[in-house]
């Protein structure tokens, strides 16, 4: 049930910020996650309190399923001063710390160094803390992602390495980019590595709750690689311009194994109703807090641009 | 005359490049289906050994081209964010920068990387929105900003016909700008020679990228006070056309910049250094910039509050002109 | 009274801080062994959890860093060559620099980055010769570039405790020097507060790091011709204590900045780029610098050449007292 | 016969080269290789004229193998405007392009993609070049190695990757650095590797032909791991400092296999002392040389900033 909310929630987030990117009230547009709901359901389902999360430019999706109020999420997308981080971050830096969400990441291949710091950490600071960090198919080729496998596995360092490969690259094919096995890129550091259906939320839930396992006990990390589709376009300004690098078939075949979908038949249909109901309910009401709240003052600028304030001249 | 827009200039020179000379080649990321359009329909006129879609590795596929270009060829590379620069950094000031003299001249490294779409790109927030061309020009990477579809298409020709790494910005807010150009008369535009863009006597505005159109409204504006301002584009950061701006200083005799790079040691800092050593003004110069530090915010409206704009310009020219 | 020389006093300040505070741990290359001798007996100490060896990753080991002080603690790290900061540029100006702002202040990032023989190493050449305090300072990180043993012990543990990143250059060229100090007096030194270090009435000389010494030779060799030099050292280059050089520079009226970064757009020019804009002097200011572009050559008598000196300095002193 | 007079070769320009360290004619030091002769020497042996290297700051062995005059070599140390690179980069820049040589790099892990990129340059030119990039144990973990090892053999690119495995980064033992394996990390992206008895120039040429070969025919990149043992310090630095990171037995028993006695003892006595005695006419001629040369003139000390001169001002 609780699967089911979440990739339900992040589905119809996703729909309807599409819709308020093309009304304008968002402006630079997103990365949607339409598609591969399952890998951020089923990754932050086992998580607890304690726990952490980075994300990527691609990151609605993780910053709900690990919790994030929806209106927040909302308004920071529309750069309010009620948004998670005060409309300062956008689509890509959407953070909410006191979730232990660490910030979704505007450059590839980032985030893993900085949740393996995390980890490392919080586990230095006497916590059981475990990090979960989020990439692409695309980050498995930028070497600084490749140098986090290290250090975690070296040190042994309670952090998931979650792989959502989607085929693509913006425009690249997994295939043209990636030599060798995304596995095996991982295996090689002494990492285990494992290849989950990235669709179905089950599927990645168990496969995370073995990791998460490792992690916690002192076992080191763990790679999961979720194979998944994006249904939509990479960037929202994909609707706009036109990209052809995906035949029509393959996204329909790709679009035929939908996680909502999947998850949903899981559910007697009136409770399915229920659910969606409420989500319906949930986003209607965070549209509304997030349209009515103030835009923040031009004049607060740089405000936070420093821990320290006293810098600025 | 038919109408020319910055990017498309861009596309254009490629084109007429790779078509001259075989040892040029494109290389990044998705410019086979030319996410950012300024390689569109490159890949069908060049095939895949001319237009390389590159993972996304950009130490590695720096240093690529400086290895490509050690071994005679001259690569051009399409980089998608400013801030992947800094990525590089390494590869280009450490690496690719110093191979000529670090070699006693054995070599030469003519390597272009292009950046379409440099500075804030509204609503792509703190990681996507950085303008960094005084790091490279301060490092003494020849770095490279225009301001017109024709200065881009001369300026690009002529990068990549330079034996040395080029940096090219191609500012955001430049890339829609369309212009009216007779074809025919498109020229390379040699480094480091600025151009007067509107010629005035009260003072001298020096802008760069999509500021030279700021200034041109900002001097337009003023017109209508009875003051007569001087917009002078360097084009090229560095090295830097001291002699032309010179000129223009000793006419106007004050001086204000307009620079979308942080304040503390950016390009406006140069030029006002410039001005003290050797300019005889009668006012202090002034410069509009971003402040220190600065991070674009997302919103909106912070996002423009970072950025120097046209109304400070109009401040700073009124304050270098009521002072002595 | 003991004498404390510059690498000790990294030294000691690195132990005081881990020993005060449970969060403070040191990473980087080598620094078991104590390579580069900062780090000495602090691992027998400490031990491996707040000592760490690093392997060579030092983008991910950057981040890294990051990580563990969005988690609460405050890493230093060791950087054994100044080139290392070109690799990190987007780790630091990108991602460390930018968290606070981005996520509208839920978190700070108190990384200290130590980059112990920053500039000229004798005999290192090209790839290990840089001093890129500008680069930081333009981009807004805090920056300090120490003089002496007692301001490097001061602003080490400023630094650490600072809740913004810093990043701190001991230049090579500083870090033999040895003064008496009498060890209780040791204390933090204030980001951004100046030093006069020797004062006098015609000329103020700005100078940075191992460059002090330059300037304070060149001040005993000019007294000699009854000039009076006082120099200011800024200690930290960003931020920078403009009340401290203005208060200087309207007392002397006269102002020559030595600057071991290039010349264009460095620290030099940012000095230069305020004189102009506020300071009253009876003579244009001058820079002494690298050269643009500078890439240090191998050969001793080169690496010499490329680099600011005493006699170049006095030789721009001479210029402004002559000049009006 | 030619083995044996290149790790000769190497070895006794390198002791000679630490003298002139500590008479002071050699400013700055140098990273010696002596006691992994035998890689640069299998490792050029097999490569033809049209061939490139890679090196880097432990380079002199490779620059030597491949052919450079040890007089201009030893005039580089020396920053003598005989150099190789006329006295402006020293040890760790030294390159001779005439050779193929396309420098020793200062920045671990950096010239690896700069070979990559040389090679298909020149494939794309129409010369049928292969590049050897040589490069140690610790830059195995440094991302931008990692990146180009994909780049090689997505686009089939022929280099061959030499990792001498010398069992330390600095003080840095390989085992508390490199997680996993180093083969399994090149295998991961799909590029053969086998590890070598880096000790035995036999060995390692055996190894390297069949890699060349397939360079050569289109077969893309291989990876050689030659596992070896530096038998003197990091850096001559480490002459004056204490550094206490290997014991006294582990380096005897490192020195117990010297790739010169390995080499050597394959050859005839006589025909050793021959090989012996003319390697050291060589030497005493090439330091006469280099010490005879002029230093370069300091007004000159920008010549080369640009390929285009006109910049300074
Ligand atoms: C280091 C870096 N390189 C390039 C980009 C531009 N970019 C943003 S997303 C993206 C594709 C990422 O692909 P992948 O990692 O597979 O994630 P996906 O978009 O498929 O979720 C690219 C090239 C970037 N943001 N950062
Ligand atoms: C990127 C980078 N990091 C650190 C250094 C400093 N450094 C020079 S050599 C070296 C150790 C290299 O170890 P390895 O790759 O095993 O080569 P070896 O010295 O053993 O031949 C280090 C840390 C450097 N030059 N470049
Ligand atoms: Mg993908
Ligand atoms: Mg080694």
């Amino acid at each position: 049930m609780n699967l089911y909310r979440t990739v339900r929630l992040i589905r119809r987030f996703e729909e309807r910020a599409v819709e308020f990117v093309r009304s304008g009230e968002i402006v630079g547009g997103i990365h949607p996650y339409i598609g591969q709901e399952a890998i951020a359901a089923g990754v932050c389902a086992p998580l607890t309190d304690t726990d952490v999360i980075t994300s990527t430019h691609r990151g609605h999706g993780h910053v709900l399923a690990r919790g994030a109020d929806p209106a927040r999420l909302l308004a920071e997308l529309m750069g309010r001063e009620t948004g998670l981080n005060k409309g300062r971050g956008g689509s890509m830096h959407a953070a909410d710390f006191g979730l232990g969400i660490l910030g979704a990441n505007a450059i590839v291949g980032a985030a893993g160094s900085i949740a393996t710091g995390a980890a490392w950490a919080h586990r230095r600071l006497g916590r059981d803390t475990v990090a979960a960090t989020f990439f692409g198919d695309g980050a498995m080729n930028e070497g600084m992602l490749l140098e986090a496998f290290n250090l975690a596995a070296l040190w042994q360092v309670p952090v998931i390495f979650v792989c959502e490969n989607n085929g693509y690259a913006t425009t690249m094919p997994v295939a043209s980019a990636v030599a060798g096995s995304i596995t095996a890129r991982a295996e090689a550091f002494g990492i285990p590595a494992v290849t989950v259906d990235g669709q179905d939320p089950e599927k990645v839930l168990e496969a995370t709750t073995v990791a998460v396992e490792r992690a916690r006990s002192g076992q080191g990390p763990t790679f999961l690689e979720c194979t998944t589709y994006r249904f939509d376009a990479h960037h929202t300004f994909e609707h706009r311009a036109r990209l052809t690098y995906r035949s029509t078939e393959e996204i329909s075949a790709g679009r035929s194994r939908d996680p909502v979908e999947i998850q949903g038949a899981r559910l007697a249909a009136e409770d399915r109703a229920v659910v969606d109901a409420e989500v319906e309910a949930l986003l209607d009401a965070a549209a509304v807090i997030a349209l009515g709240s103030a835009h923040p003052d031009p004049a607060a600028a740089l405000e936070f641009l420093y821990a320290s304030p006293e810098v600025l001249r | 005359m038919p109408k020319l827009s910055y990017l498309k200039a861009l596309n254009r020179a490629l084109g007429d490049e790779l078509e001259r000379d075989p040892t040029v080649f494109v290389l990044g990321e998705d410019i086979r289906a030319a996410a950012s359009n300024v390689t569109a329909g490159l890949f069908a006129r060049f095939g895949p050994d001319r237009v390389l879609d590159t993972p996304l590795s950009e130490q590695a596929f720096t240093n690529f081209a400086t290895g490509a270009a050690l071994a005679g060829m001259r690569p051009v590379i399409e980089f998608q964010i400013p801030s992947l620069l800094f990525l590089v950094f390494e590869q280009i000031a450490n690496q690719a920068h110093k191979f000529s003299l670090m070699t006693g001249g054995q070599c030469k490294v003519p390597v272009t990387y292009v950046v379409p779409g440099s500075g804030s790109r509204t609503g792509w927030a703190g990681q996507h929105s950085d303008h960094p061309y005084t790091l490279f020009a301060h490092v003494g990477v020849k770095t490279v900003v225009p301001a017109t579809p024709a200065d881009a298409y001369g300026l690009l020709i002529s990068a990549i016909r330079d034996d040395d790494p080029v940096v090219f910005f191609a500012p955001s807010g430049a890339l829609g700008v369309r212009d009216d150009v007779d074809f025919s008369t498109l020229a390379p535009v040699p480094l480091g020679v600025g151009r007067v863009v509107r010629g005035g006597d009260d003072v001298t505005v020096v802008a760069l990228g999509h500021l030279v159109q700021d200034a041109l409204a900002a001097a337009d504006e003023l017109a209508g006070l009875g003051i007569s301002v001087e917009v002078f584009d360097p084009r090229t950061v560095y090295p830097l056309d001291v002699e032309g701006l010179a000129a223009s200083a000793a006419k106007t005799r004050r001086l204000v910049v307009i620079d979308d790079s942080n304040r503390t040691s950016g390009f406006a800092a140069e030029i006002l250094a410039i001005a003290a050593e050797r300019f005889d003004l009668d006012a202090p110069p002034r410069r509009v910039t971003r402040p220190d530090g600065a991070v674009l915010p997302f919103a909106l409206a912070l996002d423009r509050a970072v950025q120097p704009g046209r109304d400070q310009l109009v401040t700073a020219i009124h304050a270098v002109l009521e002072e002595q």
